[in-house]
């Protein structure tokens, strides 16, 4: 009875299908490669997943209230050159990395105030944006790679220690679940995107929930770059940019995230970016080369929804028919 | 007799070429239940939109407790004690019907500012028990329910706040009868504290000479009739709307 | 469309040599998809199938992003392969990454790009930042003032930067009086050709146009040919597209550099292969594939034979011409 | 009087103030480049814009119903290698043609299909497609370009003689907008994406609506990358992909498409696509340097919708207070 | 005595956990007007849905003139000669007043398939002004008009259509008296007319009285009353509701 109880609560939670699609992919790879379930392997997932999972927490805020940031990906660039040229400059790491931080979230702020101040569509801003950054990320690296800092307390705890850049990626989702689901503001952005006119009717007031969302989205996307580029010990200016920001995307949207806003949640997203994270290792490590590479990708993507779709769909009838 | 808790003078409003509000003089006291009748399209969505701060006005000025205010905002008119009923409800169809009763009003927890769920799901059933409207769950998304049962949630918001200016536009538009006549009940019971104005639009005349203290008529953009709803009747008031109308004819 | 199919079963053997356990080798590049690698494709497969490996797995990123370089070359080790060959395209990625490979016992080499400190067994290509400075050096003999109209595909990308900073590098040198205008054309060869036309209409008193990437080489080629500027400016870049080698061939550019891409490809796996046969013992040379430049006197197999070996289809023996033609002088190495 | 009529007609064209911000742009680069007006110039830009303008009128119409389409672009990149296919197979090359635009036109039924019958948001559907189509290009291509057919009347209809390709553009965006404003197709499209639930309670067959559009999208993407790789004379597998559909959607929005649906025009469209052209020709015209060139692509793009919002709101104020 | 226009046996429909109709059974004759009655979710709104094509029911069957009829989709059941006045109205804001009046029955050139976009207006202007709505333009968009005129374009629609039988959800809620007065007189003139069958939806029993010829009452998902309209009152109707409401009590 408490385990049928149990069984019927597992089924109302929204990410469910989505988590049963990621293991099947788990015992797909299990089955077709003798690597896939080793610390080392685990290890590499989490490097896929890292980077997407932490900006999609930001971008499932934003698609929930209805905006999106194109941007998010060259924030990611950008943030490490800005850390360097902190440094470089003679503030010690940690502020260093604290300003280039700062940076990243007034770039999300000038999109939010550009976006609702001026009324332009956030597709358009923050496409404005991505090129603007991504000119500049060139110019101040002068378009070539810069080793990222080494041998610091601050390295260490930003990406340099094995794991540390995961688990920096578990704490914003959890973080940002928190917000989204616990806090006045999460519900606020719900109503912002459901019903803006309602939204604002009752007062709340949407374009400060929009501006911050920017900020916040932006904020994390810098984070996500430096963690990355720490790990990786070198600040490239080609990383990130639309590839990264598409990935975050698609992570939010597989993980239920409505592109035309009003509902999404961030654990969804995350596993999202997992379960991209184990596609694409998972093809690496079974060894499909680069040109059949997309195509494994894109079917694995098709399939992986329509058996999402259809979890979903049971998911729902099994709910409701216990209920009645 | 107490003092007016709103007063409105000389308001108007334009939508580009559509004039709306050419020039509206009104006011309700403490304790008073303002019928606003008229016209489909005749403004009274419009003037009530300018009272919540939704909309600014083009001219005229507004006193509120008898102090000049400009409502800057929803927010802003919240602050000073009106709450609203739209037209349009302002639900979010994707939020369960708990947190549409609480919208902006959210309880949360000190000193971490997480929510209270449990406790708006309770009060959430209480306010929609007392007014006696069949829901079939407070978890249930809004999008899912009839016209009645969301109207009934826009309600419940509103009469459970603590405020000093109530404006309903159409609360009983889609409601039933058995809905209606608890609605009608509570509004008298808020109406016999004392505390509190009430604006309340309704095309239901009947149901407007019951409940309201005085009438208003708004016409062209104008308030062109201001009676005691018991010196006028439901014919009269219907004669006014059109002279070719006779109660009775079916 | 791959070949591949004969490598399907595990293992082999071939000529004098013993059977191996199908050692799979993985090629970690920093473009995959870029036509310019289309021969070092057909070189590792070719090694392979000689050598009776499985073909070895092609892998990296699309669009030269180091950490996804890093992710693949991480997996490649996770699943405990044979051997690793990696487009060194930064400095500081690869460095723990290789050592950590040494150290389970896979042999890593470098091709096609190299960095300093690292550790690979060896290299096998060209140097690209040196690429860029013997064009830069070939410029400055036909061109000592003016602009020059310099195409980039991808500015920062690391298989093309690198060659634009030698062009800077080496006319700051030879003829500093030549201003490097250099213009950003995109990937795409349709915007690069729009890009270089844009960019040119508006300095018509360009000296010279020339490209860094097998793309807007071709696009420079176009243009030339399509406003009749043959022989007026000065022009060249990299790589064998068609139009790149039909340019070259018709005099609309004055050269293009081969790289020798198919040895890229195919003396790794060779390396990769003896090394391990051997037991470390055959340790793999430090090889420079060279750097070619194809001009009107030396183009006629290229432009004729479709080969192979340059990325065409055709794989039956290609005619020697009569005489080949003196290439540059040897260099004492002392 | 009839002026005053006249100009009052005017300021009630949405697309005004995309078109003088067009203007404004174009005024700016011939001040400061002696080159731009010319014919030459003028071809350029055409070139740069017949393919987005292609793609876009398509995009628009998703749009408007509340879709997109990502893969646009790798439909763009497949269907000069289809004709190749087919060519040489022995297909006469008009038959080739007309089998790769018929191919274009599957997928994006598929696309259709997938989106309605399974509900999978566009989104995902079409990001997996245009993974998948990209593979199958790299498949088919071997990674290599090949020459475009020469010598023959179909190569120089579709893009090989001048201008030709921006005729078809031109075609394109008025059958399009005739489509969309003058048939019950157009008013269908923009009820689906307005009010999904309406249209369909007043019969309107929102389904078939959707894959209609997709079908159209894919088809004009098709057309345009032959039109584009005759007129270059080669096929490219790098040409198209995300970056054309990137820059079509853009064009879209510019024009003054709404990304949440419901509203947009085909005209506009065209004319944010003639923007980014003349933006994008004009800076390379002017000699903007490789690293620089993205900052002043991105603040262009900024200013220029500033300007344009604050045209729009200059209109509707002129255009309501003649009114009163 | 003509026959059955459509016929309503033992349809059950549940959304989940919820029942909205369990077991209904009901019938309109051409010529006729039914009153649907009921409180606020008892599931009116529901059963209009399916009778329009718009849900499938669970279970039970539906005759449509004497066959039995499955109703798969709204352009079926519009092809039959099912019209309806939704209860969310089903306007797209963004289209103007006339393309929404016409919306799915666009007017058109032939034979090359234009909109007759002037005629439309020219229509929409007519089927207004006869409604005697006051709307200020037909090329307005409806997202910027007031619920009344909103309410008063969807009624338009679907009393110039052609149709057999009519459904109606509440379609004067909204509705000014002046406007209500028009409109229940436009019902009355296409009943009289005879071909057309109606099933109206309206909480006001005093407007259903009047208009219409019988009277069904549905609760708790079945039709527990069936009375011609002449042998009831709006009293006894309202004790029917809710045995605590006496008339007059405000
Ligand atoms: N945002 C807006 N933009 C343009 N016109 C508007 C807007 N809001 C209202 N109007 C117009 O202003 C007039 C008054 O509208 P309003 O909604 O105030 O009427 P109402 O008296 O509430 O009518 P109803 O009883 O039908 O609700 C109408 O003609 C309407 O079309
Ligand atoms: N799509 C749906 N999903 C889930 N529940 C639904 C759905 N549509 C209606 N319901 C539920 O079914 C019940 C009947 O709703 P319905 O809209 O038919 O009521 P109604 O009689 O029209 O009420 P009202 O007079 O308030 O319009 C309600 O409890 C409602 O919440
Ligand atoms: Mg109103
Ligand atoms: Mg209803």
């Amino acid at each position: 009875m408490s385990l049928r109880s149990l069984l019927l609560g597992v089924t109302r939670v929204k990410e469910l299908s989505i988590l049963l699609v990621t293991i099947a992919a788990g015992i797909y790879f299990t089955a077709t490669s003798d690597a896939f379930n080793s610390l080392d392997n685990y290890q590499t997932i989490a490097q896929y997943v890292a980077p997407w999972a932490i900006i999609a927490a930001g971008q499932v805020m934003l698609l929930i209230c209805g905006e999106i940031d194109l941007s998010a990906g060259f924030v990611f660039t950008l943030a490490p050159f800005m850390l360097t040229l902190f440094f470089v400059n003679g503030w010690p790491l940690w502020l260093a990395l604290l300003g280039a931080i700062v940076v990243s979230t007034l770039v999300g702020l000038v999109n939010g105030l550009i976006r609702t101040l001026l009324n332009i569509p956030s597709f358009i801003t923050t496409l404005g944006m991505a090129f603007l950054l991504q000119g500049l990320v060139l110019i101040i690296s002068n378009a070539r790679p810069v080793g990222a800092p080494k041998d610091s307390w601050v390295v260490d705890v930003f990406g340099g220690s094995r794991w540390t850049e995961f688990l920096w990626a578990a704490g914003a989702v959890v973080v940002m679940q928190v917000v989204l689901s616990a806090t006045r503001f999460g519900v606020h952005t719900q109503a912002t995107g459901g019903n803006p006119v309602g939204a604002a009717e009752s007062g709340i007031p949407v374009n400060r929930v929009k501006v911050v969302n920017f900020a916040i989205t932006s904020t994390l996307a810098g984070l996500a770059g430096i963690l990355q580029g720490t790990r990786v010990g070198s600040y490239d200016p080609t990383n990130g940019g639309f590839t990264t920001m598409f990935f975050a995307v698609a992570s939010a949207v597989i993980g239920g995230t409505a592109l035309l806003g009003g509902s999404g949640t961030v654990v969804g997203a995350f596993l999202g970016a997992l379960l991209l994270g184990i596609v694409f290792d998972g093809f690496n490590l079974t060894g499909v080369s680069a040109n059949a590479f997309n195509v494994v990708l894109g079917a694995a993507i098709l399939v992986a929804m329509v058996l999402n779709v259809t979890l979903i769909v049971v998911r729902k009838r099994a709910g409701s028919r216990e209920l009645t | 007799m107490t003092a007016d808790v709103i007063r409105v003078e000389g308001v108007s409003k334009s939508f580009g070429p559509v004039d709306a509000l050419a020039d509206i003089t009104l006011h309700v006291r403490r304790g008073e239940v303002l019928g606003l009748i008229g016209d489909n399209g005749a403004g009274k969505s419009t003037l009530i939109k300018i009272l919540t701060g939704y909309h600014q006005p083009d001219g005229g000025r507004i006193l509120f407790e008898g102090e000049p205010a400009t409502l800057k905002s929803v927010v802003h008119a919240r602050s000073l004690g009106i709450e609203t009923v739209f037209q349009d409800l302002a639900m979010v169809d994707d939020l369960p019907v708990y947190l549409n009763l609480h919208l902006n009003r959210e309880l949360t927890h000190r000193p971490i500012p997480f929510l209270r769920r449990r406790e708006m799901k309770h009060r959430a059933r209480e306010a929609l028990d007392s007014i006696g409207i069949d829901i079939p769950s407070v978890t249930a998304e809004v999008g899912m329910l009839s016209g009645g049962q969301r109207q009934a949630i826009a309600i419940a918001r509103s009469v459970y706040s603590k405020a000093k200016l109530l404006l309903l536009d159409e609360p009983l538009a889609a409601m039933g009868a058995k809905e209606s006549a608890l609605i009608l009940r509570l509004l008298q019971e808020l109406k016999r504290r004392g505390d509190i104005a009430i604006i309340l639009i309704a095309h239901n005349y009947g149901q407007v000479i019951d409940i309201c203290d005085r009438v208003n008529l708004l016409q062209h953009g104008e308030i062109t009739f201001d009676r005691p709803a018991a010196e006028t009747s439901v014919a009269e008031l219907l004669d006014l709307v059109n002279a070719e109308y006779h109660l009775g004819e079916p | 469309a791959c070949t591949g199919v004969q490598q399907a079963q595990n293992g082999g053997r071939s000529g004098p040599f013993p059977g191996n356990p199908g050692w799979r080798f993985v090629f970690v590049n920093h473009v995959t998809t870029n036509s310019f690698f289309v021969p070092t494709r057909s070189g590792l497969a070719d090694a392979a199938s000689l050598l009776g490996v499985p073909e070895p797995q092609w892998t990296g990123s699309e669009n030269g992003n180091v950490a996804q370089m890093a992710s693949a070359m991480e997996t490649a080790i996770n699943s405990k392969v044979d051997g690793i060959a990696v487009a060194l395209t930064d400095d500081h990625a690869f460095v723990e990454l290789t050592k950590r490979a040494l150290g389970q016992g896979i042999p890593v080499i470098a091709y096609n790009a190299s960095a300093a400190g690292n550790y690979p067994l060896t290299y096998v290509g060209q140097d690209l930042y040196l690429s860029g400075f013997r064009m830069g050096q070939r410029i400055a003999q036909k061109i000592t003032s003016g602009d020059i109209l310099v195409g980039i595909s991808q500015p920062g990308g690391n298989n093309v930067q690198p060659r634009l900073d030698g062009i800077t590098d080496a006319l700051k040198q030879a003829a500093p009086g030549v201003r490097v205008q250099s213009v950003n054309t995109g990937a795409e060869q349709a915007g690069e050709l729009n890009a270089m036309t844009a960019a040119y209409t508006g300095n018509t008193g360009a000296k010279g146009i020339y490209a860094v990437d097998a793309g807007s080489t071709a696009a420079c080629a176009k243009l030339i040919a399509d406003r009749g500027l043959s022989g007026k400016v000065g022009a060249g870049g990299f790589d064998l597209l068609d139009d790149t080698v039909a340019g070259v061939k018709g005099g609309a550019l004055d050269f293009t550099i081969d790289q020798s891409p198919y040895l890229q490809g195919f003396l790794s796996v060779l390396y990769l292969y003896l090394f391990r046969l051997s037991g470390t013992l055959v340790a793999p040379p430090a090889t420079d594939t060279g750097l070619t430049f194809v001009t009107k006197e030396n183009v006629g197999p290229y432009a004729t034979a479709h080969s192979r070996f340059e990325g065409g289809d055709n794989k039956d023996v290609i005619g020697m011409p009569g005489a080949i033609p003196l290439p540059p002088a040897s260099v004492p190495s002392r």
